[in-house]
């Protein structure tokens, strides 16, 4: 696990360095302020960008460890404070729409296994499908103005209230939806054909018992696998709905750092995400080991 | 199984009762934003820590409402008294005195003094790096306090446009004594305490700002009780901010896309206006780069630019017809010029004159097996600058023109055109209270658009002496002929192709009144803003 | 091995009908997608413009034809490249191991560990816009999740028996590979990236709407939803048009990759 | 006890059906053991799925499964679930893959006891303690093992305990050593008698082996390709058998054989009519 | 012909925290097989029957010991002598499905290993398949079906076919009969046999089933935990094992015949 986090730090702060614009020049266009070169070469010193990369990447590093991102180039203040802030907001809004996903999702998906070809399951899932394969940005723009102007029923855009996490979150989980019920019908089916349930069944299990015990519990690890991953695109797919219903969340900023060319923010971003993705799949093996006691045999390293 | 289902409930009730204790703080908030004194305005971006002195975060407009200059910046480029009643130049142009207001109190409640002048002064001056593109900040020598309320500013050498550049809103405004931190401000202040008509109480970063109307201002206060700012980054979702009465008023250039603008206008259910002209959306041209060397070229394509098209069309008639650099209104720009007419004939006459031929089965011209291309880099980001690039495109192409179109992030289209790979590309100038000189000034210094503009000219050498010669003239008479000059030079090279004005606009609530445009695009004059 | 199933018919025709509008699409379009006409501009519905004329008076209908080229032509060639690239590094690292296969799996853990869009985000931020830029953004941010597939099937079908048994009878690494191997992976990764064509549609879209994938006046259809993102209230099938359009494309490869499953596979249902 | 009248199955798959038992009759009489030899294909499997009502939903009867005079292929699968477990017991092949990997030991036979009797969780793992003590096996440290960590010889064993913790009336073992080895086997196959004399069960023992079968059954039903070829009691049919394919197989697990003089192939025909050769000995007339 | 010296194989086998385990597959084991014999190696599943089968076949390399093939180390020879050995080395595998790769013609399959030792052409190729499978018992047009058309007795036989094809003068047959039915068992023995005679054979038979040994091999070793605990070198003397495991899998095997006792007690229960 930290040998892959120390990957991700690696990723992180070279990706950003391949960016060809000069950060120094970035500071002084974002701030549509005449170049000149001693004014240059202040900067340079002053966020110590004259050095050698491998000497930056070091000082960074071990400020990292102790969630010191530096600064940002843009606001002079400290990125831990400003990616921490808004990385409040974002994480309340991936996990409203993660559980959205796993609440929607495993209705549809488990009713479609029990009551498999039903009118309702079929179009149910026509249309959660069809949803899904919308850009979220246009579906964004769309339930905006339907749900909210022309009816009128929730708040427009910012972020705070329950309400106005609603719209957001289901466009976020949308796409994520079809995914899981088929994922869930699938392996919920996969498992069903499992010998080991014909033998519950001629042991005149209840059919409760074995959806529940078996048929449930034996899906949870690849689920648990799946939702780590999703959490890494929940965050990183905030960006957009983050833009569309005008909250101040880490995606939004991410893509104004982007466009500034702030490095420090870049990087710092990079890290936090890769780290807490390797945390969400940590966390999700160590869940897989506690439902199958095979799989603690196999891990071999941490 | 059940612990799983547990576990989720736990996190289900967690997330929820976070939701329901921001709710409260929102609550609060949101309760006050019905009061009949309060107005609800939009930004597309946070307002910042409101450090008067330095840039960046910060928006200009928040850092106006809190902080006074000495002097602000009146019709037509006249200077007029602000936090400094009076004032007095040395015969040399090098020393500027002047006499502060009497009893101007901050919002902490300590009184506006000379010591206290200074030490924004010098606290800007210890930041100098940061300033350096700021001819008025650069040439300052040394400040002093002479009395209680006088204070004397040195210069290095004389330069006119300094009492001009005093009116900017940032960096030489005044902050109180007791917001500095040990280091003066460069690295942040304490809290933003100024003497402007507004002060700050309540802030959440990316979301709401709340200003409060000063109650100890020194000039005619606010009507409106409080000012509350939202951050709506996206355009589209202001305006529908504003239909649903989430917000009252949307102000500014690029706050609203023209379509909106025109939407709302026609609608008839919003206050809406246009400003004056603030600066001017001009197409540079590059004379050192590909087909454009050509003087004949150049004034074919001013010939070829149908600005009423791109006005009315694009523009939605938002903005007026530029005929010149600057608008008439700005110091030493009312000289008389005759403007290049749209003249599709003239346009290929002049074409053909330098050799760019139709050859027949060709959709583009060509000289010895060369394409007329013209490089034009756009940001992908500015949907204005976008249709204007892409009509461009498409109207020249009858002309047998081939624009090439690059779309780009701002950032790198910056960087393209600081090395000059470009034939064509958009440009502002600075406005109100820059220009003229200002934005003549970036013609001489070098990876910058107007120096790309004019290098490639015979009389690119005369042009920035003449450049650097009036900067530092101190004869009002003398400048004047400079300026004729320069700008005679840059009309008959045909290096900038104006466009129109921009306009600050706005639309707002019914309910809102007296609404109208400070001088300077940045400045939203809510003091003298009422509500119904 | 294969069964014929009528969904899978139709689900391949209209695949095949989308692909030929891609390539026919400069014949199709009733209209120049690129000519301007400001008198016409924000048209309804017409005869002559069937989806009405944008804010720069040009054919909605053809801008779309045209943008289904860029769409599909690249989230096609992403598919091919895609392909050829996970197959390479995933076979030598499944079937060599030692340390093509270490670092393999350890790029792959750290590559993963950013979540698509950011990583694309970064790196056509760091090239730049443009088609080209973002085709190889979404390559490097895709591929690496193929290769590791790759690489546990090829790891799966080394341990097999006949695999076992022509490297025990002395048969050159690269027939094993050619002949025990490919034909195994190839069908499975196929699927899977036709499948996965519809997320790299909309990641295209996604860019192109934030201003970094295609250049005007090129039509995209997440371009042209952000270009008329501000006549929403004016003018709202501008941007619901080409809005549907990537929907309707993304659910296309979705069922088509749905039914191939099903076809050649009944069992994964 | 459990009556098979002329049965067949049909599995159907999309648009075809395909009869895999054909028209078997045969009974199991209360405290018997009878034995069903075959190879694989044969119909056996399909036989014990059959009386159990398993996988319903895409299998087509014909003819009659009487238990205790009421028809199983009359009842709801309400009724069945009652039934399973509780009345019939299955053991089938493969331990391994029976127990659902990542439920520990307890909890199998607690979700059984559950599943068909009101009784706490507590009980129930009092109840399985007992049980598996009966069987001679270490309950208290059986019964919170996940099953990948115990042997297949043990899981079988565990599996038969499983079977019969509800005192079933009839205990159908499907192939219940396949997966073992020899020396496993033997041991599994005694377990299995021993508790056949202490409780009287009666019992269905299905094996491809004729070895377990002749160990094991009092009653040898011979079956080809869903067809049984001949029934009798062992003795008659191991000592006489009838139809040639009995012979054949026979013949094969002769101690004393010659390799070369075995028959290596049987391709008679299995359609002729039953009838009965001696009393309670019936075989198919050959072609 | 083949002489196995103090061959020793462990293998490591990873547990939890990395922490590494050994195990020992097969440990000094001393055989020697006659050309032209079929020497039986019998045992539980775990005592490490096939392991030593890998190891002859040269799939996997000892620790200690060597094996020498005709009086060459299998493991140390030169690469053209090793491209010979495989020649002369073959092996049936246990289950026939998983031995083909189910996506080639079974003609693909059997001319697999002469396309690498023997060097002929399209048509002798094909010629020399056909024949192949006449020669195990199957028809002409079997060439070019696909291994699911098969029945596993028939599938089995490609397999034998594709062992034979390069003339081997050794086979390992790992379990090659176990998974099929009774009958097919004995035909698959009986074609075995009858390749051992015309092509000269040396076969080692793994097995677990003492019956089949009976009818099949000439000599039979048992192992237990990777040792060989008794080696019988008359196949008729089989009953007479004296180890206790050897006896223990002698009384596991599963009589036709009633077991007396088991028949007393039982008519007693019913008369009582």
């Amino acid at each position: 696990m930290l040998a892959a986090i120390w990957g991700v730090t690696l990723v992180s702060f070279f990706l950003i360095r391949l960016i060809p614009v000069d950060p120094v020049e970035a500071y002084f266009a974002i701030n549509n302020l005449p170049v000149t070169e001693e004014a240059i070469e202040e900067i340079r010193e002053e966020q110590g960008l004259n050095k050698p990369l491998l000497f930056q990447y070091g000082l960074w590093l071990m400020n990292a460890v102790q969630l010191d991102f530096g600064q940002s180039f843009l606001t002079k203040t400290p990125v831990a404070e400003e990616l921490l802030s808004r990385f409040s907001v974002t994480l309340g809004l991936a996990a409203a729409a993660f559980f959205i996903v796993i609440a929607i999702s495993g209705i549809i998906g488990i009713w479609s296994v029990v009551k498999q070809g039903g009118l309702v399951d079929r179009f149910t899932r026509a249309l959660v499908f069809a949803t899904a394969s919308m850009p979220s940005f246009w579906l964004g723009f769309v339930l905006v103005y339907v749900v909210s102007l022309k009816w009128g029923i929730l708040p427009l855009m910012g972020w705070g209230t329950i309400e106005q996490s609603v719209l957001p979150a289901f466009t976020l989980a949308l796409g994520y939806i079809p995914y899981y019920i088929r994922l869930i019908r699938t392996s919920m089916l996969e498992e069903i054909e499992k010998p080991h349930i014909a033998f519950a069944r001629a042991r005149g299990v209840k059919e409760s018992i074995i959806i529940r015990r078996h048929v449930l519990k034996g899906i949870l690890p690849a689920l648990f696998t799946s939702l780590a991953m999703t959490c890494g695109g929940l965050l990183g797919g905030a960006a957009i709905i983050e833009a569309v219903f005008a909250i101040p969340g880490v995606g939004r900023y991410l893509v104004e750092s982007m466009a500034a060319r702030d490095y420090a923010v870049l990087q710092g971003f990079i890290l936090i995400i890769g780290t807490l993705y390797v945390i969400f799949n940590f966390l999700a093996d160590l869940l897989c080991a506690i439902v199958d006691p095979r799989a603690r045999l196999k891990r071999g390293d941490i | 199984m059940k612990n799983w289902f547990t576990l989720i409930l736990v996190l289900l009730v967690g997330v929820l009762a976070a939701c329901s204790n921001t709710e409260k703080e929102q609550g609060n908030s949101n309760s006050e934003t019905t009061g009949s004194d309060v107005l609800t305005m939009s930004w597309a971006k946070d307002i910042g820590s409101g450090n008067p002195h330095v840039y960046a975060e910060n928006e200009m407009f928040a850092q106006a409402m809190l902080y006074d200059p000495l002097v602000t910046y009146g019709k037509n480029g006249k200077i007029e008294p602000a936090l400094a009643t009076s004032w007095e130049t040395s015969e040399d142009g090098k020393t500027y005195t002047f006499k502060l207001r009497e009893n101007v109190l901050y919002s902490d409640g300590t009184t506006l003094t000379a010591e206290n002048v200074k030490r924004n002064f010098d606290a800007v001056l210890e930041n100098s790096a940061a300033h350096s593109w700021l001819e008025a900040v650069a040439i300052i020598d040394h400040v002093e306090a002479v009395d209680e309320l006088t204070v004397k500013v040195q210069l290095k050498e004389a330069y006119y446009p300094f009492l001009q550049e005093l009116t900017l809103i940032r960096p030489l405004r005044m902050l109180a004594d007791s917001a500095f931190l040990e280091d003066g401000t460069k690295n942040g202040i304490k809290a933003p305490v100024g003497t402007g008509p507004w002060v700050l109480t309540d802030y959440k970063k990316d979301s709401h700002a709340e200003f409060s109307r000063n109650e100890n201002y020194w000039g005619e206060k606010p009507k409106l009780k409080k000012v509350i700012v939202k951050v709506i980054p996206d355009s589209q979702a202001r305006t529908m901010a504003l239909q649903n009465g989430d917000i009252d008023l949307i102000f500014g250039s690029g706050q609203l896309a023209p379509i909106e603008y025109q939407t709302l206008a026609q609608s008839g259910q919003y206050e809406t206006k246009i400003s004056d002209p603030l600066s001017t959306r001009i197409l540079a041209i590059n004379s050192t780069y590909g087909a454009t060397k050509d003087k004949n070229v150049r004034l074919a394509l001013q010939h070829a630019l149908d600005r009423k098209t791109i006005i009315e069309h694009v523009l939605n008639d938002l903005e007026k017809e530029a005929q010149s650099l600057f608008a008439p209104g700005y110091p030493y720009s009312d000289i008389s010029l005759d403007p290049y007419q749209y003249d599709t004939d003239k346009s290929i006459e002049l074409l053909e004159k330098a050799g760019w031929k139709l050859e027949p089965g060709n959709e583009f011209r060509t000289k010895n097996g060369e394409t007329l291309t013209l490089v034009m880099p756009y940001n992908s980001n500015e949907q204005v600058d976008k249709a204007i690039a892409e009509y461009i495109q498409g109207a020249w192409r009858e002309l047998g023109i081939d624009v090439q179109l690059i779309g780009e992030e701002w950032q790198l289209m910056i960087a393209r055109a600081k090395k000059g790979e470009f034939n064509l590309i958009a440009n502002d100038t600075w406005g109100v209270p820059y220009d003229p000189h200002m934005y003549i000034r970036t013609m001489a210094g070098e990876q910058q658009i107007g120096y790309y503009a004019q290098k490639g000219i015979p009389t690119s050498d005369q042009l920035t002496d003449n450049i650097s010669k009036v900067i530092r003239s101190t004869n009002e008479e003398e400048r004047r002929k400079l300026y004729e000059n320069i700008l005679q030079t840059i009309h008959e090279e045909a290096i900038f192709m104006p466009i129109s004005y921009r306009t600050n606009y706005l639309a707002a609530n019914k309910r809102v009144q007296n609404l109208s445009f400070s001088m300077q695009q940045y400045e939203v004059p809510l003091n003298t803003y009422e509500v119904k | 091995m294969m069964k014929k199933s009528v969904p899978l018919i139709i689900s391949s025709m209209i695949v095949l009908l989308l692909v030929s509008t891609a390539v026919f699409a400069p014949w199709l379009a009733p209209n120049d997608p690129y000519a301007t006409n400001m008198a016409m501009k924000l048209q309804g519905m017409s005869a002559a413009y069937p989806f009405g004329t944008d804010h720069l008076g040009r054919c909605v209908l053809s801008r779309l034809i045209m943008g289904a080229r860029v769409s599909l032509f690249t989230a096609l060639g992403v598919l091919a490249v895609t392909l050829v690239l996970s197959m390479v590094v995933g076979v030598a690292a499944g079937y060599l191991g030692g340390i093509a296969d270490l670092v393999l799996m350890r790029a792959c853990d750290i590559l993963m560990a950013i979540p698509h869009f950011i990583f694309a985000l970064v790196i056509v931020g760091a090239l730049g816009g443009g088609v080209w830029n973002m085709f190889i953004a979404i390559i490097i941010v895709s591929w690496v999740g193929y290769a590791r597939i790759i690489r546990n099937m090829v790891r799966g079908l080394k341990e097999s028996t006949y695999v076992q048994y022509a490297k025990m009878t002395g048969v050159p690494t690269v027939k094993i590979v050619k002949r025990h191997i490919l034909p195994f992976v190839f069908p499975q990764i196929l699927l899977l990236l036709l499948i996965g064509t519809g997320s790299t549609v909309l990641l295209i879209s996604e860019l192109s709407f934030l201003g970094l994938g295609v250049t005007a006046p090129m039509p995209e259809w997440g371009m042209m939803i952000s270009e008329s993102k501000m006549y929403l209230s004016s003018n709202p099938m501008l941007m619901f048009v080409p809005g549907a359009m990537i929907s309707l494309t993304v659910l296309i490869f979705d069922w088509f990759g749905d039914t191939l499953r099903d076809a050649i596979d009944p069992k994964m249902k | 006890m459990l009556e098979i009248r002329d049965l067949s199955v049909f599995i159907q798959t999309d648009n075809s059906e395909k009869e895999v038992v054909s028209h078997v009759n045969f009974t199991v009489p209360q405290g018997k053991i009878v034995g069903i030899v075959g190879e694989s294909g044969s119909g056996k499997s399909m036989l014990c799925n059959a009386i159990m009502q398993l996988f319903r939903q895409n299998r087509r009867y014909t003819g009659d499964i009487i238990y205790k005079g009421t028809s199983l292929l009359a009842k709801s699968e309400r009724e069945m679930r009652h039934l399973r477990g509780k009345e019939i017991s299955l053991i089938m092949q493969n331990p391994m893959a029976m127990f659902n990997p990542i439920v520990k030991i307890g909890d199998h036979f607690v979700e059984t006891l559950q599943s068909h009797e009101r009784i706490s969780k507590h009980h129930a793992r009092k109840r399985a303690a007992e049980q598996l003590a009966r069987f001679q096996l270490p309950e208290d440290e059986l019964l919170d093992r996940y099953p990948h960590e115990l042997s297949g010889g043990m899981l079988q064993r565990i599996m038969i305990a499983l079977a019969a913790c509800m005192q079933p009336n009839l205990l159908i073992a499907d192939e219940p050593t396949t997966a073992l080895d020899t020396m496993t086997q033997m041991d599994i196959l005694d377990e299995l008698l021993h508790f056949h004399q202490k409780t009287k069960t009666s019992m269905l023992i299905v094996s491809h082996d004729l070895g377990v079968i002749a160990k094991m059954a009092d009653f040898i039903a011979v079956m080809r390709r869903g067809v049984v070829v001949e029934y009798g009691p062992a003795e008659w049919v191991l000592a006489q058998p009838a139809h040639s394919y009995t012979q054949a197989l026979l013949a094969a697990r002769d101690e004393h054989g010659d390799l070369e003089k075995l028959a290596d192939s049987w391709e008679g025909t299995t359609i002729g009519p039953l009838y009965e050769y001696k009393p309670g000995c019936w075989v198919r007339e050959e072609g | 012909m083949l002489e196995i010296k103090n061959v020793s194989k462990s293998y490591r086998k990873q547990g939890w925290f990395g922490r590494k385990k050994d195990i020992q597959a097969v440990k000094n084991v001393n055989l020697k097989l006659k050309e032209g014999i079929c020497l039986a190696l019998v045992g539980e599943s775990g005592s490490g029957k096939t392991t030593l089968g890998k190891l002859i076949l040269g799939i996997e390399e000892p620790e200690a010991g060597e094996i020498l093939f005709k009086a060459q180390n299998i493991h140390k020879a030169e690469a053209g002598v090793k491209k010979q050995l495989r020649k002369e080395l073959q092996i049936v595998f246990q289950d026939c499905y998983s031995a083909v790769n189910p996506r080639m013609k079974i003609k693909d399959i059997i001319a697999e290993p002469m396309q690498v030792h023997l060097s002929l052409s399209k048509e002798a190729l094909q010629q020399k398949v056909e024949e192949l499978l006449v020669q195990v018992g199957l028809q002409r047009a079997d060439a070019a079906k696909f291994p699911h058309e098969l029945s596993g007795g028939q599938l089995q036989r490609v397999t034998i076919a594709r062992a034979i094809s390069t003339d081997p003068s050794f086979i390992v047959l790992d379990e090659s009969i176990n998974s099929l039915d009774l009958l097919v068992q004995v035909s698959i023995l009986k074609l075995l046999k009858s390749l051992q005679k015309t092509q000269n054979l040396t076969y080692l038979f793994i097995t677990h089933d003492l019956h089949a040994v009976k009818l099949f091999a000439d000599e039979v070793a048992v192992m237990e935990q990777g040792e060989i605990i008794e080696y019988v070198a008359d196949i008729k003397e089989l009953s007479r094992m004296v180890h206790p495991t050897s006896r223990r899998l002698l009384d596991a095997r599963l009589s036709i015949k009633r077991d007396a006792s088991i028949q007393d007690s039982r008519q007693k229960e019913t008369v009582s």
